[in-house]
């Protein structure tokens, strides 16, 4: 298999360390029954104020880039192939620093 | 060392002078830690090693007894049966998913460790009562997390038991049992032999998680116990696939000397305990263990209770072909050390020598206690209650049906069906008959397996309780056709320190023994859970028993429930019946006293015996063993199963709510084709084995009589709904 | 005919198809490793049940960025048979190679259980040897089965006739209780546009010996045996 | 069962909507076999410069409050009753203005 090599880009010396939080939801058209049984759990305890749950996935990663830029590119990237499925999620994201 | 050091590790002062005494002179804190954790009741077995003793553990099929991960058992043909059970009750308390799904991945281990391929997961449940919030998550998480392990590795599960009592309220028991196959020339055993051979560790890296896990199932539960949270692990089923498969793999291809896997106590009790079965010495290098987190202590490597990883032993020249194995499976064993002769475990990290302990000494030379036995206040009281002085109920329609909808009896489909117990194409009989039945490719025989305990008989007569669970456990078997062959047991008690509650546990284990050695069914290994307790009160003392039997063909398993029209329904063996410690008591009079039926062992095991002949001669259509609930329970259960009604008639002149929900040992109801009735009676009398003609299979309607009068009328569909849908209602 | 089943780490129910192919059906069999750079010489892949990489993040999400799978779209682009059960649905799914995707069930929990199917289109190579009126009954066991497509897509999917299997009770009704998963349109199984792939949530390997609680399965490996019988087995490579 | 009711709370005029946004992780400490699993395959895709993946959960609510601080107590609480487990997990969220 063919794969994309990122790490040549970091071979540089302003190579810094970004923190990436994404979280993936389930597309609003499609009916999502974790929600739904959160939601009827949380009222019967009593919280009967609460509407429209909906339950995700939150990722937490770190990656090497030598800009936010990269980073975020990388990120996109990797939500589209792997860490989301577009049939049926949606994704966002932000990518903060994380130290050298 | 000061002494509240060694006091808050659980050890006594004078467990401390015996370890300085062993080792002649004073343990370093790493050191301590790892006789800490090996010396606590868990590994140790400090408080039930002299009573345990008594078990018959040998017999002609028995190739390797407790003292192993597993037992094994010869079945015949080269092929060995290979099963232990044992408790998560702790952990499931405070994480039901992760609790019950590690304790999964933990029995999977015991088992593959040998070199069998495990073929089967069954488990023993008990809860409070389901009116409880708390008590439904636990269920739910309980239940979610046996299928999450055993679905993801794909070993059917496919038998079980679930009880609610209000004893286990604060304290489920989640008691998980494995069985597998193997060649029999391909046993290994836990052992570190061969000077000069390497310890290699595989598997999942090493955490801080876990960490005293096993003193945290050495004491009670308390609000102390919420702190002790790091305890409970997180299991990862796919490692545990990976595991075994590799694993197994270099075994089967004769790679390896020894394999022990990592459970309660980690590094420490493997590397203790390989050597000293060996009675070899090992020497370790803790740089070399794979680490989760930085800056971890020498202690918490050693001590760590990360799940999914084993160690094995290997000859040096086997070295590269054990990697490239577990290389394809996408694991990288690290070699930790090698195999020494000098009785000794040495550690080394950083460089330095950080322990360097006898390994007999750690592993076994706890002391073994022999704890005072007190007979508790409750036992006579109970037992004067005579349940026959109740009124006799005035509709026993009502009575069944109710009994029928108790969760203990009702149909345990809505937990079952979240079990893959299908996977492996080799399950001929699932949950829901006497006892599941495993087809065997390689030979064409089965196994059959099922777990038994009955906690409120044990309550009420431990030692009458703990010999009718072996007979029970086993009757099933031969209710299935089955020729029992061995059993494991796991022992759930509260904290053996009090007099009353080591009676309870002494008492059982006598009965336990003394059924095992008239049935002819040896102990190949079990578990002990003590401390089951929460803020001083005790769970009833519950022993539970997985029972193993050799089918000779897998196409004959004897079916449970009726199957045709006119067939005639019969009661073979014991006429001894009563209501003290029965289902009926407990649903409908909400009471737990009086004393079960006694049980004749030599009638138990012509019982068992004649049924097998008369399956394997194929003269009956079903055989259903009397238990929860007595007569009308089992006959409404035949009746479910085949979608088939009855007419039956009680003998005049006995008190109807006795003969229909009184219980007791030794009665199996059996249904024989009309042809063959005449056969099977006068082979019965050949036995002499009682038997009663009940009356007749057919329709869509349960019919009871008592003399000439219907006392019973129920339709199928109204008895179905009873039986089928209280479990759903109340869990969702 | 020649099959290859896929084992990928955490693939289980590989040796339920490699049974039923070679000691029920007497037919030729192989293992194909994730990690091998092709296919070789066969009729037909299948990519078997099982929780492949653990089911984690989402049910063959991982396992379709297997080295084998671009092997597996290009014997599938040239013509080649593939079949995904259960888990190997899911691959397919994530793969592209499947239109729509499998959710969680709708009650959230894993389900093990006998099912009943019909055959919606019978001239596919799965499915030439069913009769359109026939019920099979065939066990389901799964956590993530309930499919769903866009309704464009499913719309399409209807025109082209890639339904291969709904979800009925034993009459072969399409009701809400014989849904097992909330799947849309009862939908248990779905084929490509040009009839070569096709995926199923249901397990056919375990519906083919009687003493199993059912045969039915077996349709469908009998449809490919008469779709290549026909075609002259191998005749493609 | 005794339930706490909030509704009466929200009786009044200036009841508001509330969106919460809620992050459920393993604790650190904790093995967590998803994100190694997702981390392994990004690796093998060819991203081999990220590091300490973490798969968590992401839930998104709405609920009735007063005011903010309100909203936020109440969305504390239900996280550490129902929304996590504190024997394994860390939480933390953020309440925004979901409109009346
Ligand atoms: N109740 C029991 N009956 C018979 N054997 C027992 C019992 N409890 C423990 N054993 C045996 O003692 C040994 C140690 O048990 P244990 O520490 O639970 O093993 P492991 O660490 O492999 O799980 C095992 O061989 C086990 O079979
Ligand atoms: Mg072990």
């Amino acid at each position: 298999m063919l794969t994309v090599k990122f790490s040549g880009a970091l071979k540089g010396e302003n190579k810094l360390k970004w923190l990436a939080k994404v979280e993936v939801t389930l597309k609003k058209a499609i009916l999502d029954p974790q929600g739904a049984a959160v939601e009827s759990s949380l009222v019967t305890m009593g919280y009967d104020n609460v509407q429209q749950v909906r339950v995700g996935k939150y990722l937490e990663l770190v990656l090497d880039a030598a800009d936010r830029d990269k980073a975020a590119a990388q990120v996109e990237e990797m939500s589209k192939r792997l860490l989301s499925n577009p049939v049926i999620e949606d994704f966002s994201y932000i990518i903060q620093e994380a130290g050298a | 060392m000061s002494e509240t050091t060694w006091r808050k590790l659980g050890l006594t002062d004078r467990e401390y002078d015996q370890i300085t005494g062993q080792m002649g002179r004073e343990p370093n804190l790493v050191e301590l830690n790892m006789y800490s954790v090996m010396w606590s009741e868990h590994c140790s077995y400090k408080h039930s090693r002299s009573s345990l003793r008594l078990f018959p553990t040998e017999g002609p099929r028995v190739v390797q007894g407790p003292g192993e991960n597993a037992g094994v058992v010869d079945i015949g043909d080269g092929w060995a049966a290979v099963f232990k059970i044992e408790s998560h009750n702790h952990p499931s308390a405070v994480e039901p998913y992760q609790g019950a799904a590690t304790g999964v991945g933990g029995i999977l281990r015991d088992i593959f460790t040998m070199g069998a391929r495990p073929v089967a997961f069954l488990n023993s449940l008990r809860f409070g009562n389901l009116d409880d919030a708390r008590v439904r998550y636990l269920l739910d998480g309980v239940v979610a997390g046996i299928g999450g392990y055993g679905n993801c590795v794909g070993i059917p599960t496919v038998a079980g038991e679930i009880y609610f009592e209000s004893c286990y309220q604060g304290n489920p028991l989640v008691n998980a049992m494995c069985v597998g196959v193997m060649p029999l020339k391909r046993l290994v055993l836990g052992k570190a032999s061969g000077e000069g051979n390497l310890l290699l560790l595989v598997g999942a890296r090493t955490g801080r998680d876990g960490i005293h896990g096993v003193t945290f199932a050495s004491e009670e539960l308390s609000e102390a116990s919420e702190e002790r949270r790091p305890a409970v692990q997180v299991g990862d089923p796919f490692m545990g696939k990976l595991l075994l498969e590799a694993t197994l793999e270099t075994i089967e291809r004769d790679l390896v000397t020894g394999v022990q896997d990592l459970g309660g106590a980690g590094l420490t009790c493997a590397l203790t305990e390989t050597a000293s079965r060996a009675g070899s010495g090992v020497e370790v290098d803790l740089d070399q263990v794979s680490l989760r987190e930085e800056g971890m202590h020498p202690f918490e490597i050693l001590t760590s209770e990360s799940q999914e990883r084993m160690l094995l032993i290997v000859e040096p020249e086997k070295l590269e072909s054990v990697k490239e194995v577990f290389k394809r499976w996408g694991l990288k064993p690290a070699v930790l050390g090698r195999v020494t002769a000098d009785g000794m475990v040495t550690a080394r990290y950083k460089g330095e020598e950080v322990v360097r302990v006898p390994a007999q000494s750690v592993a076994g030379g706890s002391p073994v206690y022999e704890p005072e036995a007190k007979v508790p206040e409750y036992y006579s009281r109970l037992s004067e209650f005579d349940p026959l002085k109740l009124p006799e109920p005035d509709n026993y329609g009502e009575v069944l049906l109710k009994l029928l909808s108790a969760p203990d009896i009702a149909s345990k489909e809505w937990v079952w069906r979240r079990y893959d117990y299908m996977v492996r194409t080799s399950t001929v009989q699932g949950p829901g008959g006497d006892s599941a039945v495993i087809r065997l490719r390689e030979t064409g025989k089965a196994l059959a397996m099922n777990v038994d305990g009955n906690g409120r008989h044990c309550y009420l007569d431990p030692y009458l309780g703990g010999m009718l669970v072996v007979a029970e456990a086993t009757r099933n078997l031969s209710c299935s056709g089955a020729l029992p062959v061995g059993i494991t047991d796991c022992l759930n008690f509260g904290n053996p320190e009090k007099p009353e509650i080591f009676w309870q546990f002494r008492r059982c284990v006598e009965g336990m023994a003394e059924a095992c050695r008239v049935l002819e069914v040896p102990v190949v290994g079990g578990n002990v859970s003590f401390y089951n307790e929460v803020e001083g009160e005790a769970i009833y003392p519950t022993p539970v028993v997985g029972a193993v039997g050799l089918l000779e063909d897998y196409r004959q398993q004897g079916r449970s429930y009726f199957s045709g029209e006119g067939d005639v329904i019969c009661l073979i063996g014991s006429g001894e019946l009563s209501l003290g410690g029965s289902q009926y008591l407990k649903t409908i009079h909400e009471k737990t006293a009086g004393k079960p039926a006694g049980i004749d062992l030599q009638l138990e095991k012509v019982l068992q015996s004649f049924l097998r002949s008369l399956i394997s001669k194929k003269l009956i259509n079903s055989a259903h063993d009397l238990s929860d609930g007595g007569l009308a329970v089992a006959v409404a259960e035949s009746c479910l199963a085949g979608n088939c009604g009855a007419e039956i008639k009680l003998a005049a002149g006995n008190v109807p709510v006795n003969e229909l929900f009184g219980e007791g040992p030794s009665r199996v109801l059996i249904s024989v084709p009309a042809t063959l009735f005449g056969e099977v009676e006068s082979y019965c009398n050949e036995m002499e084995l009682p038997l009663k003609r009940l009356g007749i299979t057919g329709g869509e309607v349960l019919i009871i009589r008592s003399g000439g009068d219907i006392i019973l009328k129920l339709a199928l569909s109204d008895i179905n709904r009873a039986y089928e849908e209280v479990f759903s209602c109340i869990m969702e | 005919m020649k099959s290859g089943i896929v084992v990928f780490p955490g693939s289980n129910c590989d040796l339920d198809a490699y049974h039923l192919l070679r000691d029920v059906l007497n037919e030729e069999a192989e293992y194909i490793r994730h990690d091998a750079g092709s296919i070789g010489d066969v009729d037909l892949v299948i990519l078997p049940g099982g929780f492949s990489y653990g089911d984690y993040l989402r049910s063959g999400a991982i396992a379709r960025f297997s080295r084998i799978m671009p092997a597996v779209a290009e014997f599938a682009a040239s013509g080649g048979l593939v079949l995904g059960i259960c888990n190997g649905f899911q691959v397919l799914t994530e793969a592209g190679l499947l239109p729509g995707a499998l959710i969680r069930n709708r009650h959230l929990q894993f389900r093990c259980s006998q099912v009943y199917l019909r055959v919606e289109n019978t001239a596919t190579p799965f499915t030439c040897a069913a009769d359109r009126d026939n019920v099979l009954q065939i066990p389901i066991a799964h956590g993530d089965g309930s499919y769903y497509a866009p309704r464009e897509i499913l719309k399409d999917m209807e025109e082209k006739n890639q339904v291969l299997f709904r979800y009925v009770n034993s009459s072969g009704d399409i009701t809400e209780e014989a849904n097992p998963n909330g799947s849309i349109g009862n939908i248990a199984g779905v084929c490509n546009e040009s009839g070569n792939v096709a995926g199923l949530m249901p397990h056919p390997e375990r519906a083919g010996e009687k003493i199993m609680g059912s045969e039915d399965g077996l349709v469908i490996f009998r449809s490919l045996l008469q779709h290549l019988g026909k075609e002259g087995v191998g005749a493609s490579v």
